[in-house]
């Protein structure tokens, strides 16, 4: 068992009896769970509805990849693979990525890493997980049955006069998704300034809180734009006034607008919690305090305010102005710095550590490499000249399924491996979760670095047929999307094989300094048997010692 | 919760200025003005009698430094909104369609 | 033997009422003591409203941005609103505010008879406004001025607005409509809030130790009055009026 | 056979822009590669020299250096305004077409692109440039959002309904290249691709010169009188309306004191919108001929009115009665017209 390599972790309770009562065991029944305001508990909740929810959207474009490996198409109709993309952009972004790490990680592990008992407010984190629930039925019935072609973006005047499909419920699941998102972040805001254990400063926080502060604070502001824009949209298609639709007199720029300007902060929301797990996985395995944890903690609210100034960067080519365009490419630039500043600060905390390689620590290597290959892509975007030849092309796919998938996926399942004996106090397997990690990594790049070059070579996306000398790139990419398949069915597998064969865990299988790993695994129903006192920062790990050790 | 007891009165005296602002915004809009400066007189004006509200009403006064900051947050948030989406809008066809521009 | 225990078994009971959301304490177990909990609560109400500030944002900017591009029509638009019915319900809702803050301060005294009294005339107040809204819809319809379901675009060429240009007159009135309707609902949720905090208050819920459910509210109600606040000028008043 | 079928690796460069964006993306793909790659190296270089050896004890604190921190926050800064900078140029240029672009008018409506040439040519599909000339193209919708695409040219703009956009660019290489719709449009989005046919000047001369069935000027002319805009703009006495002589390109004095160019958008405007901008010195009068007139005919009348010199307007004939409400002709002499003097300014009786 690998973990007998790590170093003997700070004073370590000893091995929990079985039967100590814990959140899972403490009361049993559908009901205990479906009514819970125990912020763990919905927090599995969680885990288990967006994992079906990643599957859905999963398979949806394996059947696009599938249908992509010849030139006129080898599946599916031009309609259906319309309804095919856009079913997954919808599912992956709104019902997967971006509730994906604050739901799941943030619910689980946040209070834990403040010291408090629960959110401050539990009957709000379940309300939002019905929301969730309802909005992501409600969408995937409407997207299933009928379907909708219009892209995640919904461009109006498409969306809003010319499609005949199911836009309009399609739209109110996401506006219930999207108060979903805003309810969490508030709660999570309100917990971090109110709930805090005695002793926990800000600058004893650990970065994962930064982050989803940062993430909180952008699904605050953004979240209400983006519902009222859809909702004009709704309007504007059932009564036929165009607000947006210039038949009747109205601007499609405006909807554009709207939108990004709740969508581009979003990519925020989705990459921030990836940023936060990377600052918890890396020192640990490290075994080396997070460098310029200062630079760090605040790039995260960087991030947050610079990335609400840049919107209009996916409309470089849309008919806005030149001065528009000049304004947006030059702040598009800004928020890549405090990027910048993670990414080095994380190198930096390798130095003279010492690395174990660990599940959890592969993911999130693989996090911080592929992310920065699709950042950098995302500053060739930024730059107005490179973006007038790349825009809507597979260039800008492939962009942002480095950083979504490639970045944000990897972190998540880094986090989830790192969480996962705290969440059920059993061990996977480390050999093939390795393999998993491996496949991922690999799948990755055959799927997605083959659409940088289709891209560059002018392949505009939301094609269901392509110009013969595309091909060989797209059979590379449909290649590696199977791979990729495969690497995503593995942890399913081994992760439900542990929960009742993994090994049994101690408190702290990885020897972690976080607040979080000072209880028990899996933890009491009320986190803490005693409210724990913090007296030191998060990443002490030269000493050994754990946030609340004197 | 707001700390500090406000007198009954200060309240009184706000809602009277509140409702001559009222009645001064609807006057403003008697006067021949050019559409711009309408809008203006009644933001301005509507800026005032909303910070009052807030300020007195709402105890923002007597608030914690928290409170000023989401006040003052969802004020500049609001104000980014604004003037990023005009930068676009103000500039429309400023530029002349045609070759040689 | 409660009702309680004739309906559930032991076991059900721990599973209904223990750790879910209908567990019922005053002091939920997160929170140190009440200052505190309530404290968080006014908090949370007020970033709550930090986000309805940018939702009616929204609608604000799209008036805004059509305002840009074709003023006068606007203008002229905003012209044929009700500003007399809207005007009166600026006042209605100032002195509604006026009584939702003297609730609170005769709770601040522990005066709750007061309080119950202040509350149920901010919920009057707040019907008031309705009443007047109503009013005001029914006049809109009466004139036309609902795009898309009865409106005449020749009695807008006749007030001067070229017939290319009815396009931004319907857009106006359709946000009117939307920012209108939208703002009632808020209304009517703070109405019902405000109910809900008389009758706790008769149950004799607060005191002036703890009041904070009646402080919330609020400070919801007087958002919805700041809102209005920057309606009434923004749609009604871009114009000039004559008598 | 298509150019960019030669090489699977990297698209034709085929104008003058293409050669400015590739520049640029070699720059980038040097700059933004080295430093990825230094951070990879870096990563990769600790994760060998610092992995964990059995029985080690813990490393020691290295303590961060904020010298180093500012170092990595500036650096990435300067050279982003770099990139930014660069990348604003290409794009300005990318913009403005030269003044001697020859126009071509550009429809996209589901799935099909209609191209017009300025001699009367009209192409579906496909679309013939000549080698070495600038041009530009003048787009608009009759439906949703589409975007005009040619990646061996890379130019890139979208086409939006009710309003015109553009792209000019200058060919460097005969060939026949792609035309993208990449802009989401519907069912067949995917089908709305078509093929630009570069030629060398001479030929596309005498292509010009095969089956040109009359100018598109022409063709404009013909619609200025079967609208009957002639009725009121005409070379008449007391004219109602504007002489639209020289008008093209020229500033116009609006009523409201302000002063707009009058470029392509404007007398679209004018055509569709007649209330929007009122010339100094008329009545609004001018009926709107939204919904009878099309996006093709008003492409006519701007090369018509591009091509109208003094004294070409027709003058009205009694078999061009005015539209019906037409109010009486004016006899007044309006104060101003248009403020160049040359257009518009209305013939004293
Ligand atoms: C998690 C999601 C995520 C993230 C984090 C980002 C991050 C960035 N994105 Fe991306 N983007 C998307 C998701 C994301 N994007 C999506 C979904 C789309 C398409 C939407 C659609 O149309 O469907 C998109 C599209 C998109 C466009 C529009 C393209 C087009 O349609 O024409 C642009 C243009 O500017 C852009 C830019 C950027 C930039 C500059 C960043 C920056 O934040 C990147 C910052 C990071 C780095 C720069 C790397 C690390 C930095 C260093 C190693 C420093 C050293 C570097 C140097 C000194 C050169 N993105
Ligand atoms: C946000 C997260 C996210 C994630 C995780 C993904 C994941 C993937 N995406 Fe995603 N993608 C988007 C967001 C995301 N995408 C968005 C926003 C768009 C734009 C949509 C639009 O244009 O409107 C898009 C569009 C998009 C396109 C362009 C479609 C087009 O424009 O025509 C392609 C094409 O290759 C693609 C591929 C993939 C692949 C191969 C994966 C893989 O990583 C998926 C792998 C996962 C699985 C395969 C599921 C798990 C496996 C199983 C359940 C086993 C059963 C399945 C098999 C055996 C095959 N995506
Ligand atoms: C009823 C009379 C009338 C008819 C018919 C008419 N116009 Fe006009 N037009 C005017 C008047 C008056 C003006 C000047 C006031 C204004 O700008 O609206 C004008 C202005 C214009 C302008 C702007 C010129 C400037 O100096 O600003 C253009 C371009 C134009 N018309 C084109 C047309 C075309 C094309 C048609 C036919 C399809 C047409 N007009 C039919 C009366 C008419
Ligand atoms: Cu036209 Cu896509
Ligand atoms: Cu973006």
């Amino acid at each position: 068992m690998t973990t007998a390599t790590l170093l003997p972790p700070a004073p370590q309770p000893a091995e929990p009896p079985a039967e100590r009562s814990n959140y899972l065991n403490v009361s049993y029944g559908v009901v205990s769970w479906l009514l819970t305001k125990d912020h763990k508990r919905i927090a599995i909740l969680y885990l288990i509805s967006v994992t079906v929810m990643f599957l859905l959207g999963g398979v949806a474009i394996s059947i696009v990849r599938l249908h992509l490996m010849t030139p006129q198409g080898a599946l599916v109709s031009a309609d259906t693979y319309n309804r095919l993309f856009t079913m997954h952009g919808v599912i992956m972004v709104f019902f997967f990525l971006v509730p994906v790490a604050p739901a799941v990680l943030g619910n689980f592990c946040l209070p834990l890493m403040i010291g408090a008992k629960d959110l401050a407010f539990p009957r709000i984190n379940l309300l939002s997980w019905y929301l969730y629930v309802i909005g992501g039925a409600w969408t995937l019935w409407a997207m299933l049955t009928e379907g909708v072609d219009t892209g995640w973006t919904f461009y109006a005047p498409y969306s809003s006069q010319a499609t005949h499909y199911n836009v309009v419920p399609t739209l109110i699941g996401l506006v219930l998704a999207g108060f979903s998102s805003l309810f969490t972040g508030l709660n999570f805001i309100v917990s971090t300034h109110w709930l805090r254990a005695p002793g926990l400063t800000w600058f004893r926080l650990p970065i994962f809180v930064w982050a989803m502060y940062g993430t909180s604070f952008i699904s605050l502001l953004a979240v209400p734009v983006l519902a009222m824009a859809l909702i004009l949209l709704m309007l504007e298609r059932l009564l036929h006034i165009g607000i947006f639709d210039p038949a009747l007199g109205g601007d499609p720029l405006l909807f554009q607008h709207l939108f990004w300007f709740y969508s581009h902060p979003a990519v925020y929301i989705m990459i921030l919690p990836g940023m936060g797990i990377v600052s918890e996985v890396i020192p640990c395995f490290a075994r080396k305090a997070l460098f310029g944890y200062t630079f760090v903690a605040f790039s995260s609210l960087a991030i947050a305010f610079l990335s609400f100034l840049v919107w209009a960067h996916h409309m470089f080519v849309a008919g806005i102005t030149l001065y528009a365009a000049l304004i947006f490419s030059c702040l598009s630039f800004l928020v890549a710095v405090p990027s910048a500043i993670k990414v080095f600060n994380w190198t930096a905390t390798l130095y003279k550590g010492s690395i174990a390689f660990e599940t959890p620590m592969l993911f999130c290597l693989g996090f911080v490499a592929l992310f920065t290959a699709g950042g950098l892509t995302g500053l060739f975007l930024a730059t107005l000249g490179v973006d007038i030849h790349v825009h809507d092309t597979y260039f800008v796919i492939a962009h942002f399924h480095f950083i979504m998938v490639g970045g944000m996926v990897m972190a998540y399942m880094g986090g989830l491996h790192f969480w996962w004996p705290k969440m059920t106090g059993r061990m996977y397997s480390q050999w093939w979760s390795r393999l998993a990690a491996l496949i991922i990594f690999v799948g990755f790049f055959l799927t997605f670095l083959p659409q940088f070059i289709v891209g560059y070579n002018g392949m505009p996306r939301r094609y269901y047929q392509y110009v013969p000398e595309f091909q060989v790139w797209n059979v590379l990419s449909s290649a590696g999307a199977s791979i990729l398949a495969v690497g995503y069915v593995l942890p399913l597998a081994y992760l439900i094989y542990s929960l009742r064969y993994g090994p049994r865990t101690g408190n702290n299988p990885w020897g972690a300094t976080g607040l979080e790993w000072q209880t028990a695994s899996p933890p009491p129903r009320d986190n803490f048997d005693v409210t724990p006192t913090v007296v030191r920062g998060p990443y002490e790990y030269d000493t050994g010692k754990a946030q609340n050790e004197p | 919760m707001s700390t500090k007891l406000v007198p009954v009165n200060t309240y009184i005296v706000v809602l009277v200025i509140l409702l001559a602002l009222t009645v001064l915004t609807v006057a403003v809009s008697f006067v021949p003005l050019p559409p711009a400066d309408h809008v203006a007189a009644g933001l301005t004006i509507a800026t005032l009698k909303a910070t009052l509200v807030v300020l007195i009403f709402m105890h923002a006064l007597h608030s914690p430094r928290l409170t000023w900051c989401v006040i003052l947050v969802s004020i500049a948030w609001l104000l980014i909104l604004f003037s990023l989406t005009y930068t676009d809008y103000l500039t429309r066809g400023a530029l002349p369609q045609m070759p040689g521009h | 033997m409660s009702l309680k225990d004739t309906l559930f078994t032991e076991a059900e009971q721990k599973a209904l009422f223990d750790h879910t959301f209908l567990a019922r304490e005053r002091l939920e177990e997160q929170y140190a003591s009440l200052p505190h909990q309530s404290e968080t609560a006014a908090f949370g109400m007020w970033v709550f409203l930090a986000t309805e500030v940018m939702f009616f944002g929204t609608l604000f900017l799209s008036v805004g941005a059509y305002w840009c591009l074709a003023p006068e029509v606007i203008e002229r638009a905003s012209l044929e609103l009700n500003w007399i019915i809207g005007g009166i319900n600026t006042l209605v809702l100032l002195v509604s505010s006026l009584m939702m803050v003297l609730a609170i301060h005769s709770a601040q005294i522990n005066r709750q008879s007061d309080v119950y009294r202040y509350l149920l005339l901010t919920a009057g107040l707040g019907v008031c406004f309705l009443c007047f809204k109503a009013l005001e819809y029914y006049i809109d319809y009466r004139e036309n001025l609902i795009p898309g379901f009865k409106f005449d675009e020749a009695e807008w060429v006749s007030r001067g607005v070229d017939a290319s240009q009815i396009g931004y007159v319907k857009i106006f009135l359709f946000l009117y409509w939307t920012m209108t309707g939208f703002h009632a609902l808020h209304v009517t949720i703070g109405i019902v809030a405000v109910l809900v905090m008389a009758v706790l208050t008769r149950r004799g819920h607060f005191s002036a130790e703890y009041y904070s459910p009646l402080d919330v509210t609020g400070l919801y109600w007087h958002f919805v009055d700041v809102v209005w606040i920057f309606l009434f000028p923004a749609l009604y008043l871009l114009g000039t009026h004559r008598l | 056979m298509f150019e960019s079928a030669k090489s699977a690796w990297f698209p034709p460069e085929a104008s003058t822009t293409a050669a400015h964006v590739d520049h640029l993306l070699y720059f980038l793909l040097t700059v933004c590669g080295s430093v990825g790659l230094l951070v990879a190296f870096l990563m990769f270089y600790f994760c060998i020299k610092y992995r964990r050896r059995p029985g080690a004890g813990r490393p020691a604190r290295t303590h961060a250096s904020h010298a180093l921190e500012w170092f990595w926050t500036i650096t990435p800064l300067f050279i982003f305004v770099g990139i930014f900078i660069w990348g604003a140029v290409v794009y300005v240029d990318a913009y403005h077409a030269p003044a001697d672009s020859i126009p071509i008018y550009g429809i996209g409506k589901q799935w099909m692109w209609k191209f017009q040439h300025p001699e009367g040519q009209r192409e579906i599909n496909t679309l013939h440039v000549p080698l070495g000339r600038p041009v530009q193209v003048l787009l608009t919708s009759e439906d949703v959002i589409h975007s005009f695409f040619i990646p061996a040219f890379r130019v890139h703009m979208d086409v939006l309904p009710n309003r015109y956009t553009s792209v000019w660019f200058q060919a460097t290489r005969p060939g026949e290249y792609h035309l993208f719709c990449s802009q989401y449009c519907g069912t067949n989005h995917a089908g709305m691709i078509g093929t630009v046919v570069v030629m060398e000047p001479a030929d596309f001369e005498n292509w010009l010169s095969l089956h040109a069935e009359g100018s598109l000027a022409l063709e404009g002319r013909k619609v200025f009188l079967k609208y009957r805009c002639v009725s009121c703009h005409s070379a008449n006495a007391g004219a109602r309306a504007p002489v639209l002589e020289g008008l093209y390109g020229n500033t116009v004095r609006l009523n409201n004191g302000r002063t707009v160019i009058a470029d392509d958008a404007y007398i679209r405007e004018s055509i569709l919108d007649p209330g929007a901008k009122i010339a100094a010195g008329w009545e609004n009068i001018m009926p709107t001929f939204r919904g009878q007139i099309t996006e093709e005919e008003i492409y006519a009348l701007i090369a018509y009115f591009r091509s109208l010199q003094r004294g070409q307007t027709p003058r009205r004939v009694e078999d061009y009665p005015p539209p019906t409400g037409t109010p009486p002709i004016n006899t007044k002499t309006p104060e101003g017209g248009t403020s160049d003097g040359k257009a518009s300014v209305p013939k004293q009786p």
